[in-house]
Order: C-alpha cells, then structure tokens, then sequence
C-alpha cells in the first residue's frame, strides 16, 4: 500500500507493472488517471495549480486506502498524486489496484477515487482567460462518496 | 480568603491553519489562537474567529461548507481541541 | 474504438497513453488489465492456452464496445485480448477507456469487462499438474453482466 | 398423377463449427450438415446432431449450457438458418 504527494509526472504504465511484477495470485488491476481538461464550466483552462495540506494528506490517502483494504478483497493499492502547477491533458493522479478477482480491484479503485476526491485535502485553483479562481466542489462527487455509505 | 479559590481553568492555545480559498480571504496561513472562555470545542474556534467580523464571518458562515481537521483527522464541531493542538479550516476539496 | 486479438504482449502503459494523447477534454482514464493467475481451483497453473473463434471474436468485441458507447458518455475505448500459450503473470486482456468524468469511465470499462467475460468467444485450457482441462465459466461472471440489465 | 407437385422444399445445408470443448469432444473442428426435413432452425440442427447419440447426445443435452452462434452472432434456438449459414456451437466461455 503506498501513497506518494508529488510535484513530478508518473510514468503510469511502470507504476501499475511495478504494482502487479511477480505476484502470481493477481489476475486482475484496476487503474484509473485523471487528467486535466482544458474546459471547466464552459471557461477554457490555461493552467491549474493544486495545493493541498502537507502532513494531513498522506494520512488522509492511507486511511482511505486502508479503508478500501478493509472493505474490498485486494492485494495492493497504489495512489499517486500530483501537486503545484499543471497544465491541459497534464496526470494528476493515478490509483491502482490489484486483486485476485476485477469485481474487487474496480470496486476498491473506485472507492479510493470517489474517498479521494471528497477526502484528502487537496484544492485546484485554475487560470483561464477571465483570471483566477478555486475550483468549486462538485455535489456529484459527494453523491459518489454517498454511495459507498449504504448496501449496495 | 476563607473559600478554596476556584478551579484553574488552563488557557488553550491552538495553532489554526487556514487553506486554499480561506488562506486568500483572510490574508495569512495561520496563525495562534487563544481560546477565550467556555469549553474548548471547534466550535469554539470557529465562533471566536467569526467574532472578528468582515471576511471571517462571511467565509465561516453556517452555510459555508468549510470542513474542520484537528490534528490533520476530520472531526466534527463538538470535537474537544486541547492546548497545542493544530485546527486546519478546509473548504471543500476539489483534488483527483 | 479500438478492438485487437493478438497472440503478442501488448504495453497497457504505452496503450493508455496513446488512448488519450492530446486529447484536453479527457479528464478520467480508466483502464483493467486482466493477468493470468497460478491457481485456479486451488490447482496449480502451469500453463494456459486461449482459444477464440476467429471471424466472431472481433464483432463481438465491437459491438460491446458500441454497446459501452451507447450507454455512457466516454470518449474513446481500446480492448485487446491476448490468445495462444500464456504463463502465470501474463497479461490476458486490457480495457481502457477515456471521458470527461470518472462516473462514465469506470461505467464503461467495467461493463466492457463484464460483458466480455460473457459474450465474447474465448475459452482457456489450463494444464496444471493433474493434466489439461477447459477452465469452466464462473456463475459471478453471468452474474457481473446480468447486473446491467437492470436499472441501478 | 393428376395432383399437383408439392411445394419444393429446398434442402438447408449449413457449416457447423464445434469450438473449444466441443470440438474436442466430437473429434472434428467443423463439418457441412444437411437438415433432413422440418423447420430450417438452429433447435433442428442440434437436434440432428443429438440424434447420432453417444458424445453428440451427452454434450448438447438440454441441460447443457450450449450457445449457438448464427454467422458470428448469438442467436436462440428458434432463429431460422438458411443453406450456406454458419452455425457454431459454442460452450460457455471463459475469456478476459
């Protein structure tokens, strides 16, 4: 289970190789990046700056990880998370997730994100062409979360 | 004087972080706050920073969305905050 | 919408890169690589051949990727499935798909998954340590695809 | 004959492929079947193959969860094939 806050890119395809190398009991990886769009509500997007709260965001990531540990049968998980200046089709994040069985990897990959993105404190400040502004939560992310919250 | 003096209530001192959108309202990225009176609770926090008036109470409005962590775990209003501890004022998250 | 049965190994990294490369209205890349795993019923996997029908595979692989399309709102989709002698820790199969937001990416990757492991015409013969065997079809995997036919 | 010629029912001759399991099972990847008489569907085609008993019979057994695919696409018992039709036997499959 690992967690990294970075400034760097990730190379993705390394990242889910070095997850899964060698462990014969995987038969399935889940993985999911986000990017940055160069279109937010209608504003075309120069750039994006994404900051966060050094010493909570680690711990936030790994109690989220843990979490999906607990929930969903996987045998590792990796997230990665970019901060500071990031420009259109620019990585953000990349979670990974690998288990015996899909059902588990996707649902637990998922979860990770759906936790992340209502979670772990990080905030996008984007520059478009009318200047600068801090991107506004979306309510579809906490209905996302929400929905781990009941049986499914 | 012939009563036993009263119970020493120790003055609470906690090191408030503020982020993102909040750190731009009130102008700093924290600062340290002694807490005044009553039981030292988020809440507290909150109300004595609110007691500033303008931006502070416009960005800590009931309405607003802004998330408390004590200590870097997410706690509710009612969380007991002692002395030293760090209070982060978190608006909402928009990471991934 | 791409759609490649090859008995060669694929680079999923490079894959995925590829999917979304230049393109700034991906915000969300989901992806699942599927591996072959050294136990299945509790014998040991030594070796697994896949079998397909050729001339079928394909259109079945294009119409569930036209089916992913129709029912949610993604950008691009890649499938390729691998066929011929595989060994534990090899990749099987990589499903990528791109879109705006995660909701639709996640969506379409699962479902193209769970209809493949359904409709698509693949079948593995495993040779563990008791001798050669067809793999037999697992009830979750009716299960998996059957959840899409009903509202969620 | 004073009557007049019955209708001319053209005989219906398909390609049958037998896949994975089945084509182990029968000994043969594939084979050109002619439909005796009846209906042209794919239920007549299995049951033409079931008749020749042994192997045939226990793998396309009602019980059996045998699909049946028409020219590359799953199709019902029921469908209708015509003469030159494809139509392949496949067992449950196991791919991804």
């Amino acid at each position: 289970m690992t967690v990294h806050i970075q400034t760097a890119d990730f190379d993705a395809g390394r990242e889910i190789a070095a997850l899964r190398a060698g462990d014969p009991l995987v038969g399935a990886v889940a993985s999911f990046i986000g990017t940055v769009r160069d279109v937010n509500d209608a504003a075309t997007v120069q750039l994006m700056t994404l900051e966060h709260y050094p010493g909570m965001t680690e711990k936030a990531l790994a109690a989220i990880v843990d979490e999906a540990r607990a929930r969903f049968d996987i045998i590792d998980a990796l997230v990665i998370h970019r901060i500071g200046e990031l420009r259109p089709t620019d990585q953000i994040v990349l979670v990974a997730v690998t288990s015996g069985h899909r059902g588990d990897a996707f649902d637990a990959c998922r979860f990770i994100m759906d936790y992340l993105k209502t979670r772990a404190p990080f905030w996008k400040k984007e520059v478009n062409a009318n200047g600068a502004r801090w991107v506004d939560a979306r309510v579809a992310d906490d209905e996302a979360a929400a929905r781990w919250e009941t049986p499914r | 004087m012939p009563e036993s003096p009263p119970a020493v209530i120790a003055a609470v001192t906690v090191r408030v972080v503020y982020l993102a959108r909040l750190r731009e309202a009130f102008g700093m990225s924290g600062e340290k706050l002694e807490l005044a009176r009553g039981p030292p609770t988020v809440a507290a926090v909150l109300a004595t920073l609110r007691a500033r008036g303008g931006a502070w109470d416009q960005e800590l409005a009931g309405g607003r969305a802004v998330r408390v962590a004590l200590n870097h775990q997410l706690v509710p209003a009612e969380a007991l905050v002692a002395d030293g501890d760090e209070v982060a004022l978190l608006p909402p998250v928009t990471g991934g």
